[in-house]
């Protein structure tokens, strides 16, 4: 029958099968879905290195079953794995690249070339990592600190070399976005039509573009000096290791919004979706969204509160920092309004959703702490900063990645996964996150350092809580990957249209599983992403 | 023909860039030459103002290359030329902020150095050390 | 002052912990308020308003309330900013040492610490300090970047290779505290601990005086020999035999000397020690009684240093 | 970027007028000449550092670079901007056989310019002045003289291999010409070449003075 259906109209799963199809395709679906295999594989790889070295410190150094070598190559893995291969492609490449031209009502993205370039590219990124791993043990931390990371480790160089290709996978996905965003848009889209999610990953997208290149360089500077010892960054020919951190954060800290602002997107749609109504001030939430890009460009310093970074410095950067809990506030703030009067459906993806909102208020408190410059010097280093960037990169980005697969595998997969499982397993992941990271909290603030194999024994039982919790954090995202992947089998129920009676248009207009050019036609929009209000009941 | 976005191809134009950028960078390496020691004008850095001239002369050769060779005086939208000037604006904080650490270490406390020490015992002795047995390599 | 560990934090032993400690319970119950309010509401809203029908739509669509916008904007910029006031002062009190501040240089090396004492010519690998005493510590690292914490003292800065930074404190508990690498430097990072030992004036000058001492972990002879340049003996005594103004040391041990005025004696202890306190008694045949009497110069210690180095010397 | 402004001359699938495609491939290689800057401009922003901060390294290095090759090297960059300008504008016009006349001149300059820098490089290391570890030049007290020369060979060497892609696209809109006919309605490969090249242009204003001159 296939033959004679015009190929636009059949779904992208079923045309043109076959492996090397995908792998040469130009369909952002399909791209997007290999996206999501990879990053899913290298999130489980990255949680495994994780769950290891939680279980060593279960007990203080040697009394664990791991030399100090090998837990220093494991926190190495986990967190270059986890920055590099998953938290920043994650949202974007992997789920952003499926909805957002189904959001705008495009055909696809701007540059279909592009956009496999950038699988391609995160691909050799991911080789090199493995390649590292043969090589030996890469132990910098994904920081890649100089003079540490240039002592000539090749596990060392090959991860730089890795992180290098995976920021210009980055930032081609970044380019395409702001190209299809600006260029594509259905006839109707205004900008203020957008889903918030699109106002996000448009955020994301600016400082995937302006940010990225700098990493690249000061990885390809750390590489030299490793080989020839210019002297830039090298202290034994005269460099200066405090610069290397202003170029290594002058980057990453924009990653971590990055990391963290696609997940706000999601979070908006997951809130309004399942509350039945407009999320409340719309345009405060889009332009926190942009705001908050803008000043992670001026507040790479925090990072070097204590490097000796000049006083004055310290205290601008300060200064700036405490501006980025504005707009964090506002969006917190403006979500639970939104739940105000709505009519609150508790499925899976709204469990997830509440958890976004509960982790990233406590992210963003004790972010506001660590800003505090005096306080920040007796936190610096320390476990409370670990998990303050756990609540952000793992509470809200993982929790928000984990909540929008479940939100649009309908979608993607044209399959209804149990609902009941999907829920026990969410708030397993609640509880588990909670108590994982909790007590790293507590334990930071009474002194105790990260990165550390060895630890005083007073601070025994909160690493004993802390791996007990990741046990049953692990245990809940297993579930919710089990229950995604049964529903696929045939038996299961096929999705209908728009499960979530949603009003964006991925959910409204495109059938389930989307056609290869997405709509039948390209659709006329005429509302807004949010309007429950017009919507016949 | 009306004018495309992109190049001009308006000869007279071009040429007139093409000169002007010559001359700019004439006027550049002319101003390089120029020696400013034999004067004894003491009540200004001569040496740091010819640094800012060259590199100000180097900007207005940018803006030139970006008006004309990349064609961005003939864009039809705005938004390429404020993509344009953004990269300026961050590369204008990255060195100023940079520089705020760089140049203030220890105006604090100014009884500390606060340059990089490359002579002192310290590297001297780490370069030594260095040489007699490699770092603690990962096993 | 209460200087008891708290749940948040550990025990106070400087003058910074209190600042610290205020403006961390001070946030502490700031962010415990915004948060009890923030989850207290989602709860509410989530149970208040879940939906009952599947076709159930939203009682209301409230699209923005710019009055309500404001107030959650401006209130948080105040108190921020009122936040980031308190951090500053904290901060620069902590980076700008007292005048009167003794200073120790501390290096840092893969793994382990030691502590230089210019004045006193005493250098330690745990950091001892008299109570109530600014101490100013300059830091530098012969590798990599490390990070000398002190978490009872609520203070930390990086050592930083090829460079010189700073950190100061002033104690104000006796005792031991715990002091932490907390920047990543390798295989034994997380072993990479020291003290702070905090001691009352008499007890620190009682150490000083202790550690201070060149003889520590000498043997007399290697002491003696020490002394034997310090002490001047080298202007007119040689070891090798060469002759000086004074008898050689070589060999002189044990032989059987003749002295001015025709008896003769065997060198030992009993002479040495006498021709130190009043060379003028015996002196040895051939030489002048122009050396200066050592009584109260040379501590008894210090006797018996020489004493041993001239019986090494054969 | 080539292999996304290789589309075919009728408007691709997901398009819905050229016009459209037109811009989008515009904004996106200009989105793509933000990233390089920004990638340079790190470098930039480091050199000017070292400037500020051993300033005597530079003073005493900078007379080993002869500013007369760099200023011979500057008029190449400049003439081949000019020339792929003018293809471009031809490619508007449709006047197919300037387009490929001025793309040869364009190449026959950035082959001149790197034949300069190859010499100077030839120079450089019959002195000695080699990166970091591998510096061996006589007569210099500034340990830093060798951090100069490794900053040098890192930002000549990226700017020449970028001079190199450039050169790359010049000889792939050459294959193109020979199949496709520029028009008014699609003449994006060289517009694009023409770009790429100001690129280099524009990096090489601010490296040259940086390098050559200042100090």
């Amino acid at each position: 029958m296939i033959a004679h259906v015009h190929p636009e109209n059949i779904n992208y799963l079923k045309a043109k099968p076959g492996l090397i199809n995908w792998f040469v395709t130009v369909d952002h679906k399909r791209i997007s879905m290999m996206f999501l295999i990879s990053t899913l594989f290298f999130f489980i790889l990255g949680g495994v290195y994780a769950m290891l070295f939680r279980l060593q410190l279960w007990s203080p150094g040697s009394h664990g079953f791991i030399s100090a070598d090998t837990y220093n190559h494991f926190f190495t893995m986990h967190g270059v794995i986890m920055v590099f291969l998953v938290v920043v492609p994650g949202i974007p490449s992997a789920l952003g690249n499926f909805v957002l031209p189904l959001q705008l009502g495009a055909k696809d993205l701007a540059l279909p070339k592009i956009n496999l370039t950038s699988l391609y590219l995160y691909w050799i990124g991911g080789i090199l990592a493995f390649v590292s791993l043969i090589a030996g043990h890469a132990d910098s931390g994904w920081t890649f600190y100089a003079p540490y990371s240039i002592s000539k480790n090749p596990a060392v160089l090959w991860m730089l070399t890795a992180a290098f290709f995976l920021g210009f996978s980055s930032i081609l996905t970044g380019l395409n976005f702001i190209v299809t965003i600006h260029k594509m848009r259905a006839p109707g889209m205004t900008w203020f039509r957008m889903p918030l999610f699109i106002w996000a990953l448009y955020a994301t997208a600016i400082m995937q573009i302006f940010a990225t290149p700098v990493l690249a360089i000061t990885l390809l500077l750390l590489l030299i000096e490793n080989f020839f010892h210019i002297g830039i960054f090298d202290p034994a020919m005269g460099g200066d290791p405090v610069l290397m951190q202003h170029f290594f954060w002058f980057y990453s800290h924009p990653a971590v919004y990055i990391i963290v602002v696609p997940a706000f997107g999601i979070c908006s749609e997951l809130i309004a979706t399942f509350s039945k109504k407009e999320i409340f001030g719309y345009k405060f939430v889009a332009f926190s969204s942009i705001g908050i890009t803008l000043i992670g460009f001026l507040v790479w310093g925090h990072h070097m509160f204590v490097s000796g970074q000049s006083e004055i410095a310290n205290t601008i950067f300060s200064f700036l920092t405490f501006f980025t809990a504005i707009p964090s506030a506002i969006k917190v703030f403006n979500w639970t309004a939104t739940l105000y009067r709505g009519s609150i459906d508790l499925r899976t993806p709204m469990l997830y959703g509440l958890q976004i909102l509960f982790n990233f208020t406590i992210g963003g408190l004790t972010g506001i702490i660590l800003s505090i410059l005096s306080v920040d010097i007796h936190l610096h280093d320390t476990y409370f900063v670990v998990s303050h960037f756990h609540y952000v990169a793992m509470g809200t980005t993982m929790i928000a990645f984990v909540g929008g697969v479940h939100y649009w595998w309908p979608k993607m997969t044209g399959k209804m996964y149990n609902e009941v499982w999907g829920r026990t397993a969410a708030i397993l992941v609640f509880f588990g996150f909670q108590i994982t990271f909790f007590a790293q909290l507590i334990m930071g603030s009474q002194g105790s350092p990260r990165r550390y194999y060895h630890y005083l024994p007073e601070f025994q039982i909160y690493h004993r809580i802390s791996t007990v919790g990741v046990f049953f954090l692990a245990a809940g995202l297993f579930m919710a990957l089990i229950n995604l992947l049964a529903s696929l089998r045939k038996s299961a129920p096929d999705a209908p249209q728009n499960p979530w009676g949603a009003r964006t248009l991925e959910w409204e207009v495109a059938p389930t599983p989307p056609l290869v050019f997405n709509f039948e036609e390209t659709p006329i929009v005429t509302h807004g992403p949010y309007e429950y209000a017009t919507e016949k009941a | 023909m009306e004018q495309l976005p992109g190049h001009t191809y308006n000869f007279k134009t071009l040429a007139g860039v093409y000169v002007s950028l010559l001359f700019l960078a004439a006027l550049m390496v002319g101003f390089s030459l120029v020696p400013m020691n034999s004067t004894n004008i003491t009540w200004l850095d001569l040496h740091l103002l010819k640094t800012l001239i060259i590199f100000a002369i180097g900007a207005c050769m940018a803006l030139i290359i970006a008006g004309f060779l990349m064609g961005l005086k003939y864009e039809s939208s705005k938004l390429n030329a404020i993509i344009f000037a953004t990269n300026f604006a961050f590369l204008f904080i990255f060195i100023l902020f940079t520089w705020t650490d760089l140049g203030l270490r220890g105006a604090m406390d100014p009884s500390f150095m606060k340059q990089i020490n490359w002579e002192s015992p310290v590297t001297k002795e780490n370069a030594r050390e260095q040489a007699q047995e490699a770092p603690a390599p990962a096993p | 002052m209460d200087t008891t560990k708290s749940l948040w934090l550990p025990e106070k032993a400087s003058t910074f912990a209190n600042n610290i400690d205020w403006a961390f319970y001070l946030y502490y119950w700031i962010s415990v308020a915004f948060f009890v309010v923030i989850v207290f509401l989602i709860a509410l809203f989530v149970i208040r308003y879940k939906r009952r029908r599947p076709d159930q739509l939203a009682s209301a669509q409230i699209t923005h309330n710019t009055v309500m916008e404001t107030v959650w904007t401006a209130i948080p910029l105040l108190i921020v900013m009122f936040l980031f006031v308190i951090g500053m002062k904290g901060y620069w009190n902590m980076r700008v040492a007292p005048a009167n501040a003794m200073q120790v240089d501390v290096i840092g090396r893969k793994w382990s610490w030691s502590f230089e004492y210019p004045q006193e010519g005493i250098s330690n690998d745990t950091l001892v300090v008299p109570i109530h005493q600014p101490v100013r510590l300059r830091m530098t690292s012969m590798d990599v970047i490390h990070s000398f914490s002190i978490p009872a003292f609520r203070t930390k800065a990086d050592v930083i290779p090829g460079r010189y930074n700073t950190l100061w404190f002033e104690a104000t508990e006796t005792g031991t505290f715990q002091v932490f690498c907390t920047q990543y430097c390798g295989t034994n990072h997380s072993y990479m601990w020291t003290a702070v030992k905090v001691m009352n004036p008499d007890d620190y000058q009682a150490w000083v005086a202790v550690a201070s001492d060149p003889s520590r972990g000498k043997t007399p002879a290697q002491f003696g020999a020490i002394l034997y340049t310090k002490k001047g003996c080298a202007a007119c005594h040689s070891v090798d035999g060469t002759p000086g103004i004074g008898p050689t040391w070589k060999g002189i041990w044990g032989s059987s000397t003749a002295l001015e005025g025709g008896r003769s004696v065997t060198v030992d202890s009993v002479y040495v020690v006498k021709s130190m306190m009043d060379p003028a008694a015996d002196v040895v045949k051939g030489f002048q009684p122009i050396m200066p009497p050592f009584q109260g110069v040379l501590s008894d210690k210090e006797v018996n240093g020489l004493a041993a180095y001239i019986q090494s010397l054969k | 970027m080539a292999t996304a402004t290789l589309e075919e001359h009728e408007v691709a699938h997901h398009f819905d007028d050229l016009e459209q495609e037109f811009e989008s491939h515009r904004l996106g290689m200009w989105l793509f000449i933000a990233s390089e800057i920004m990638m340079f401009g790190g470098l930039i922003v480091g050199g000017l550092l070292l400037l500020i901060l051993h300033p005597s390294a530079f003073a005493e290095a900078r007379p080993h670079l002869d500013w007369r090759l760099g200023a011979l090297n500057t008029f190449f960059l400049l003439t081949g901007g000019f020339t792929m300008a003018r293809a471009a504008a031809f490619a508007q016009k449709g006047e197919q056989g300037k387009v490929q006349l001025h793309l040869v001149l364009s190449l026959l300059f950035g082959a001149g310019f790197l034949v300069v820098k190859t010499i100077e490089y030839k120079a450089k290391f019959h002195h000695g002045l080699l990166p970091g570890d591998a510096f061996h030049g006589e007569g210099f007290t500034s340990l830093h003289a060798a951090t100069f020369f490794g900053y040098y060979f890192v930002s000549t060497g990226l700017h020449a291999l970028h001079v190199i892609i450039g050169m790359g696209i010049m000889v792939w809109c050459l294959l193109v010409s020979r199949k496709v006919h520029f028009t008014r309605a699609y003449y994006t490969p060289v517009e694009f070449a023409g770009m790429y090249w100001a690129l280099v242009d524009l990096v090489w204003v601010f490296l040259f003075p940086l390098l050559y001159l200042v100090g």
